[in-house]
């Protein structure tokens, strides 16, 4: 039988203020002196409340309270312990009392910040501290476990993201798995031509990165190749990864171009090409492609499809070809993850009054980007459909598919700049009428205001409206809009229209997420830990995000959280080794009866049997904490540190006795 | 018991339980109850505290304790005046009707409401329900008897059972439970100052010359000592050796304090058990014994039914069956007739010696299981219930009996009534089932139960602890408030030696029976 | 009209911090759930539930990650399995199985948990007080 | 019976020189039957063999085996002992290598007695009797047809009876736990009685039950206070099997459901929200 | 060899008559099992009853004679307990007469027991002087 007797402890509570966050609807004085008084029988012996806990005054207010009254338990109200568990666990270390010992109860975002009665919010306030109190006194110190770092991480998605990610650790010393989809690296940015506000050549800025990556030591590059699986924990994953066949053995290929020249499959290339642009059954995305070496499309190569042809071997210099090339699965063994798995296009054709797909000379932002380039597929040539006429009159049409409520919420962020520079572009390549359709211009980057006025005053034509519909008319396109500013509808001829698509994740963000253990928000971004202050790390230790795949980003953000990623995870390496979850599961040996339940329900097979004893043994480093093996065992057996029936029920019984104290105070 | 366990599922169509906390004193025998109930039986329950079996019966009150005679009075007074009793069997098998119809014409429901707290209401359906419940069995524990009064209590229920024609039938009858497991066969066998084996007076001569004749010596023709007069008499050094053999009157005995004092006193104190009990703690020998698994031997239930107890195991460590410890010391003190070799040895020479078991022996018990006595003959088939056509004394006598408050009433200092009892998990003074781990863990610390009411009233808010005194003693201990329990009256079990209810209790005995007033003395309890 | 006393059970990863998010969007619900953190929604054994319900309260509610996104994987698979069964039970001894809810909100879903709330508060209100229907 | 009786006895003594011992019923003192340990030394008492009542064989097992975990033994077994056997293996409690499982098919009366839906055994090599078909269970259907205020004061009712012995727990060859949850005042208040409403005992123990129950109704029988609480074990089995496909005792690899992800259509069929 | 046997026997825990089974294995109690077809108890137990195995190898059980020698109970043979106890029952009998003996027989023990204690005490000492807690 376990030991039932409430142990006697000395706990102090301190209510936080939060400015008026919390202060202005609870009412924290009332709360701390009735904390004092009626819950002194539960072992409460100092009751504050203070302006703000979590500054250095009210964590020392703390400590000194630890050391002068002896306090062997600390709850806190305050904030999510999202927010300042560490905080405040950290100020308890310091005093001396372990920080398992800490409680904190979140009487901001669960009470002040959602309730509106101020007496209501104050009696929740009451009861969760009641709970945390009778909680606490339960606890028991708990010692971390460390495990060492494998140095090696793991890059996913190799645009300009996780290039910088990449090449920031891979400069440190520390070697790195580059994987990518796509045959080559380069992403998104590889596509455009110039960058804003700079007009800076994208591809001049980029390739030296690309080829950096590419011939890195440190870097070992996987394109054409996808993570299958992810096992283990921060320090210790183990993932395995398809390196697709390519049907070229690398070692031989010299990126001579002899095959894709002979090859006599001409194939409309959706991808890099945005569907402008053709490119063979053997082919590198473009001429810069890292790595140099090239794929055979499987689906449109005429041999795999008719069983003849085989130029691409015949003329191969090298001997490079090979058609029986299989898909290969490697595992490696990474200690850290930066996911920078980038964005999706908005599909146009999901808005049908734009006419993209029905109207020829609807253009995405894609299709123009490749338009302007110069080794794009009109060489640069801003034209119509028909590949030869030049647009007298061009209208950007920006927020396609985002702040709309039909489609994304959100504010693609990338858009309004966006569409200035293609502006500019064709100013500068046909010197045609430009009509900018926007809602609200957002330019808050360095240089991105200067970079509008500048637009402006090249004549480009502003118009503050929702397009609401785009149609065919007098030999060209019609846009039709409410010009707000003025207050009246307008219907403008031009002969183009580009659409300035919205950024969305990626179709298979959510399938990803899953894959690493990690969330997704409403919109499928990818979650990091918190929205101000930890903005690359994300809720699994060890997993990170940067880039676009946490939410829309332009190039300097997108570069800036590669490096900060690689900066978290740096410093991960530097530590040489980690704490682990020291809330894991636990077997009483004694009591256990060796019926192997336990061991059939842990999802992380942490918890092994020991045949010889006829008993259940949890690996403290595979267990994560979940407790699923708790609710399995029937005797008990299992106890989950932190988080035990006592301490749950603990705090259970706090809550319902404040509650039921208040019933029975209002019926007298 | 008149009457037999199994008889109350597939006969008593009513059941009148007083001062038996049945489920939790005699489980196996709330369960005929249980069954009956489901098979249409009403159950009525009285009782200071609405315990298990109140929960669940068809009529529960509380009410005050020691309250009883006047209870009873106040049905008899529904019945009669109602003419809802058994003529016939009155005028055949019963005399003095007339004193006690008298008597009891003075007990109207009102005014047994105002002494017992029974609403006047509530006594008539419950006397209704009695009489045209035949065949109707009264079943009472020590909630009857352990009072100054209780041979009145005893007298009352059987008036009742009489007055509807209850007794002697099948399903009906006077059942007390009796509270430990051979209490019945320590009776049976003789273990009282007063009768020698099967009820046979020692003041008889020809009852010590019978017993002289088979054992050599018998006792002297007048009646001996109870319990109580023993340890008084040891103060006065009239009683100067004591041998005490699985007993412990240091937490069963009321007054505790007075025990102790009387126990030091005694210059020789043999005490034989199997623990080293609070008794045995004050004993000048003691001698280990061994539990039942450990021997043969035979039990009598409340029933009268005689069961055989089996040996298991060898007894632990150098401990001895009792019955040879017995038989070892009268060798020593030179006598004969203690040369048993084994306990069907013994059973032989009370088979011969006791009329009521002449036809107990362990060749019919091995076949038969049980029997129950009068059993007089190998070939008697045992008697289920008794009187049956004809009442030991001939005519069942009813006795007039006039209300008697109890010994100690509470007033201003002790404002509470406490009264003691059994746990479910726990048996007497907890010598065995406080070392089982299972039991302990259930209720492993005394406490006293308390109306909420009352809580509040002493300010126990939130204090886990009290201390309850009276005129005798105080003990501290734990409390439970509960509405189960009627206001004024507190309630301890009594198993708990560190905590000893017995501390506290009256050792004033009815006059007759000797028996203490456990169930009422005055109390008051104070948070700390 | 009683003041409904609610348990919510809350996984730390996904539920918890959609009860933030709610918070950080001021959105407003009733007071009455008393929300207690725990690892995953796979922690919560039967026994946990029952224990709340012998405590006096009216509903537990238990919120886990949406089946395919718990940050153990399949924690929660298994309280999608243990859950029903309990409800069952509640069903068969004659205890409203309404007053038991499950439900999964990720920690983007602060509106789904101000719904969720609202509507189990009023299912819960709607019913009678839990002690009272056992007495 | 007697024909039953007389096969059972000449199948146990063909049985009886490969094993340490064969546990059956046997009659005692009084009439009264317990399960024996019946060995070749003392074949004599054969004579006293029992088929009825039936009792805890596989209860006993458990002890034995606690002591003597690699005995070599016999044990006859009716449908539902053979299913508590079955789970006992699959919980790791016993070797089946060591283990001869004699069958006891019941009879018509026997199998109604017990409202058992399967009556026979399905593993065992060595078997007596004649199986017959499942029978009924009306007590079941009577309760399970019940509105929810009268379950409420159906179950209110039982639970008031309880009297807290533990002889349900003690008598099921599913309970072999070292120590039990219903034994911690975390789950279960100690000490009182009447339990409070709805009993916690009652609850956990019949949440223990899940895919566990192989409906032998012994802690019906044993119960002093009368409680059809098999009438819960035997609704969520029955559910088990409709959400999770799962029968206890049925097979000897199926793993407990509850320990397992969700597979296709179960969530579907659990009846949580989408 | 296995040595299990189930003893049929009586509840020592109230006045009811419950019988069980006591549960040997090689000689140690191990459980209880109750006896279905039995008159009184039809297979059922309370609480007790299914423990009533529990205290009897308790390391508390006195396994040897105690006798107090310097106000101390001290471990003695059972020849020396016994032959104290008769000298200073003789001593005390001869001395202040058989009354001045008083016993209490156990409404716990056998009737064997209690027959042979009161038969003690009115053959061997001479008294009437015998009780037991029946009252109590």
């Amino acid at each position: 039988m376990k030991s039932k007797k409430k142990p006697q402890e000395r706990v102090g509570v301190y209510i936080c203020h939060c400015g008026s966050n919390i202060a202005g609807v609870v009412n924290v004085e009332d709360v701390s002196t009735w904390a004092g008084k009626e819950l002194e029988k539960e072992g409460v012996v100092v009751a504050r409340d203070y302006k703000f806990m979590c500054s250095s005054l009210g964590q020392e207010l703390i400590e000194k309270d630890i050391k002068e009254q002896g306090l062997t338990r600390v709850v806190v109200a305050a904030c999510s312990p999202h927010l300042h568990e560490p905080t405040f666990r950290n100020a308890c270390s310091r005093a001396g009392v372990n920080p398992y010992l800490f409680e904190m109860t979140n009487i901001r975002e669960q009470d002040s910040w959602v309730t509106t009665d101020k007496l209501e919010a104050t009696k929740k306030a009451k009861s969760l501290v009641s709970a945390a109190v009778g909680r606490v006194v339960y606890q028991k110190p708990l010692e971390s476990l460390f495990v060492p770092i494998d140095p090696n991480v793991l890059v996913v998605g190799g645009g300009v993201t996780g290039i910088q990610a990449a090449l920031e650790i891979a400069n440190s010393g520390q070697h790195v798995y580059l994987v990518e989809r796509e045959p080559s690296i380069g992403g998104h940015m590889a596509q455009f031509d110039k960058t804003f506000p700079t007009l800076d050549c994208s591809a001049c800025i980029l390739t030296p990165k690309m080829f950096d990556a590419g011939n890195h030591k440190n870097i070992t590059m996987l394109t054409w190749s996808e993570v299958e699986k992810v096992e283990g924990y921060i320090g210790n994953f183990t993932v395995t990864i398809r390196k697709r066949a390519r049907f070229i053995e690398e070692s031989l290929c010299t990126g001579c171009g002899v095959c894709w020249e002979k090859c006599p499959k001409k194939v409309v290339d959706d991808v890099f090409e945005a569907g402008l642009g053709y490119r063979k059954a053997v082919y590198t995305p473009f001429p810069q492609a890292v790595p140099k070496y090239p794929v055979i499309d499987h689906e449109n190569c005429t041999y795999f499809q008719k069983g003849t042809c085989k130029a691409c071997e015949k003329f191969c210099p090298t001997g490079a070809i090979k058609f029986d090339q299989q898909d290969e699965i490697l595992t490696v063994k990474v200690g850290n993850i930066i996911l920078a798995t980038g964005y999706d296009l908005f599909d146009a054709r999901k808005i049908p009054n734009y006419g993209y797909g029905r109207l020829p000379n609807v253009f995405t932002s894609l299709e123009f980007e490749r338009m302007t380039n110069a080794a794009g597929p009109t060489m640069g040539k801003v034209v119509l459909r028909d590949g030869v006429t030049q647009p007298k009159s061009v209208a950007v049409i920006h927020c396609v598919g985002s702040r709309d409520k039909n489609y994304h919420n959100y504010c693609s962020s990338i858009c309004c700049m966006q569409s200035l520079k293609f502006a500019h572009l064709v100013k500068e390549k046909t010197g045609g009428d430009v009509y900018q359709f926007y809602i609200d211009m957002r330019t808050p980057g360095k240089s991105y205001d200067e970079f509008y006025q500048k637009i402006i005053h090249e004549g480009v034509n502003m118009i503050r409206g929702k397009v609401a519909e785009i149609i065919e008319g007098e030999g060209g396109l019609i846009v039709q809009a409410e010009d707000t500013l003025v207050g009246k509808q307008r219907r403008i001829p031009v002969d183009m229209v580009i659409l300035s698509a919205g950024l969305e994740s990626r179709a298979d963000a959510k399938e990803v997420a899953q894959k690493f253990g990690i969330s997704c928000s409403a919109d499928d971004w990818f979650i990091e830990r918190h929205p101000k202050l930890d903005p690359v790390a994300t809720m699994t230790d060890g997993v990170f995000v940067a880039g676009a795949c946490q939410g829309p980003k332009d190039i300097p953000a997108s570069v800036a959280q590669g490096a900060a990623a690689a900066a978290r995870v740096l410093s991960i390496i530097g530590q040489g080794e980690i704490e682990i979850e020291a809330a894991t599961a636990m077997v009483d040996e004694i009591t256990c009866v060796g019926c192997k339940q336990c061991v059939a329900s842990c999802p992380y097979q942490a918890i092994q049997f020991l045949e010889e004893k006829g008993k259940a043994y949890v690996q403290e480093a595979l267990c994560k904490g979940c407790g699923t093996c708790v609710g399995t065992c029937l005797p008990k057996s299992i106890t989950l540190k932190h988080f035990t029936d006592e301490q749950i029920v603990a705090e259970m019984i706090g809550a319902m006795r404040v509650m039921k104290s208040f019933e029975m105070t209002e019926v007298a | 018991m008149t009457n037999s366990i199994p008889e109350f599922e597939t006969d008593t169509n009513c059941f009148l339980i007083i001062g038996s906390n049945t489920s939790e004193g005699h489980p196996l025998i709330a369960t005929r109850v249980l069954k009956a109930q489901k098979r249409g039986a009403k159950v009525i329950v009285l009782d200071p505290r609405k315990n298990q079996i109140g929960h669940w019966a068809d009529i529960f009150h509380t009410f005050r304790p020691g309250s009883d005679v006047a209870i009873f009075n106040g049905l008899m007074n529904v019945i009669i005046s109602e003419s809802l009793q058994d003529e016939a069997f009155i005028a055949e098998r019963t005399e003095d009707f007339e004193a006690l119809k008298t008597l009891v014409a003075e007990y109207t429901p009102e005014k047994v409401a105002e002494i017992s707290g029974i609403p006047a209401d509530v006594i008539r359906e419950i006397a209704r329900t009695y009489a045209k419940g035949k065949p109707a069995a009264i079943l009472y524990a020590m909630g009857i008897t352990q009072h100054t009064t209780g041979v009145d209590n005893v007298k009352s229920t059987s008036n009742l059972a009489m007055l509807c024609g209850n007794m002697g039938i099948l399903g009906g009858g006077v059942n007390p439970l009796r509270g430990q497991n051979n209490v019945q066969g320590a009776c049976d066998m003789g273990g009282l100052p007063n009768v020698y084996p099967g009820y046979q007076a020692v003041t008889i001569p020809e009852v010590q010359k019978k017993f002289q004749d088979a054992w050599g010596s018998a006792g002297p023709l007048t009646v001996g000592m109870t319990v109580t007069e023993m340890l008084h008499a040891t103060q006065e050094g009239k009683v100067r050796a004591l041998y005490v053999m699985g007993e412990n009157p240091m937490v069963s005995d009321p007054d505790l304090n007075h025990v102790r004092h009387c126990l030091e006193q005694t210059e020789f104190l043999v005490v034989q058990d199997i623990f080293l009990t609070e008794t045995a703690e004050m004993a000048h020998v003691v001698l280990p014994g061994t539990s039942f698994a450990e021997k043969d031997g035979t039990f009598s239930n409340t029933e009268r039914r005689v069961q055989r107890v089996r040996q298991a195991i060898k007894p632990v460590g150098d401990a001895k069956e009792d019955w040879i410890i017995i038989c070892e010391l009268a060798r020593k003190m030179g006598a004969s007739g203690f040369d048993f070799q084994s306990a069907q040895a013994v059973m032989e020479e009370i088979n011969k010696l006791t009329p009521s078991y002449g036809g107990i022996t362990y060749e019919r018990l091995e076949e038969l299981g049980s029997l129950q006595w009068p059993c007089p003959t190998v070939d008697h088939p045992g008697t289920p219930y008794l009187h049956k056509g004809k009442f030991s004394r001939g005519l069942g006598k009813f006795f007039a009996l006039e209300f008697k408050e109890p010994n100690e009433l509470p007033n201003d200092e002790y404002p509470f009534t406490l009264t003691t009892g059994r746990l479910m998990f726990h048996f007497h003074t907890g010598s065995m089932t406080r070392r089982s781990k299972k039991l302990d863990s259930e209720v492993p610390e005394a406490y006293v139960e308390i109306n909420v009411k009352d809580a509040g009233k002493i300010g126990l808010n939130g204090h886990k602890r009290v201390r309850v005194t009276s005129r005798r003693g105080e003990i501290e201990l734990g409390v439970r408030i509960t509405d189960d329990i009627k206001r004024g009256v507190v309630f301890i079990p009594f198993h708990f030696a560190e905590a000893a209810a017995n501390k506290l209790t009256n050792s004033a005995i009815d006059p007759v029976a000797k028996i203490p007033e456990y169930k009422v003395c005055a109390v008051k309890v104070e948070v700390f | 009209m009683y003041e409904p006393k609610i348990i919510g059970f809350l996984c730390n990863w996904c539920s918890y911090r959609g009860a933030d998010t709610a918070g950080m969007a001021r959105m407003k619900y009733p007071p009455n759930v008393k929300i207690i953190r725990v690892p995953c929604s796979g922690r919560i054994s039967p026994e946990l539930v029952l224990r709340s319900f012998r405590e006096g309260a009216d509903g537990v509610i238990l919120l886990g990650c949406h089946i395919g996104d718990c940050h153990y994987a399949t924690g929660n698979h298994r309280t999608a399995k243990r859950m029903p069964v309990l409800k069952k039970l509640m069903e068969y001894t004659g205890i409203e199985p309404e007053r038991l809810y499950i439900n999964w909100v990720s920690a983007a879903e602060g509106e789904k948990f101000t719904t969720v709330i609202k509507e189990f508060t009023e299912t819960i209100s709607a019913l009678p007080p839990f002690v009272e229907t056992m007495k | 019976m007697t024909d039953r009786l007389t096969t059972l006895r000449k199948t146990i003594e063909n049985v009886l020189p490969n094993v340490e011992g064969v546990l059956a019923l046997r009659i005692g003192p009084g009439g009264i039957t317990a399960p024996h340990l019946f060995s070749k030394e003392h074949s004599e008492e054969l004579d006293k063999l029992a088929l009825w009542p039936k009792e805890p064989v596989p209860d006993t097992l458990k002890i034995i085996l606690r002591a003597h975990p690699d005995a070599k033994l016999a044990i006859v077994c009716r449908g539902c002992e053979e299913r508590g056997i079955v789970e006992m293996f699959k919980h790791s409690q016993l070797n089946l290598d060591n283990l001869t499982l004699i069958g006891l098919q019941c009879e018509q009366d026997e199998a109604e007695f017990c409202r058992c839906a399967k009556p026979f055994t399905v593993h065992s090599k060595l078997t007596v009797g004649e199986p017959i078909e499942g029978v009924p269970d009306p007590l079941t259907a009577k309760i399970e047809a019940m509105s929810q205020p009268e379950k409420q004061a159906f179950w209110k009712q039982e639970f008031e009876h309880c009297i807290k012995c533990y002889g349900c727990r003690n008598i099921c060859p599913q309970c072999f736990c070292n120590i039990c949850a219903l034994e911690d005042e975390t789950w279960v208040e100690t000490g009182r009685l009447p339990m409070p409403n709805p009993s916690m005992y009652h609850m956990v123990r019949a949440m223990h039950m899940t895919a566990k129950c192989v409906a032998c109704r012994e802690c019906e029988e044993t119960c002093p206070a009368d409680i059809p609480m098999a009438v819960h074990f035997r609704l969520i089995a029955r559910d088990v099997r409709e959400m999770f496909n799962y029968e206890p005792g049925a097979s000897m690899d199926q793993k407990p459901p509850q320990l397992l992800v969700l597979e296709e259509g179960e969530y579907e069929r659990s009846g949580l929200p989408h | 060899m296995i040595d299990y046997k189930n003893v049929l026997t009586t509840c020592p825990y109230c006045g009811t008559g419950c019988a069980l089974h006591l549960q040997v294995l090689d000689e140690k109690l191990v459980g209880v099992l109750p006896a279905k077809n039995h008159v009184v108890s039809e297979g059922g137990l309370c609480i007790k009853g299914w423990n009533v195995h529990a205290f009897v190898n308790h390391p508390d059980r006195l396994t040897t004679p105690l006798i107090r020698k310097n106000g101390k109970l001290e471990e003695a043979t059972w020849d020396e307990a016994l032959t104290l106890i008769a000298d200073k029952f003789g001593e005390v009998k001869t001395a202040s007469g058989p009354d001045s003996v008083a016993i209490l027989t156990s409404a716990k023990c056998t009737n064997e027991e209690n027959y042979l204690l009161q038969k003690f005490a009115r053959a061997v000492i001479g008294t009437n002087n015998v009780d037991h807690c029946a009252r109590l």
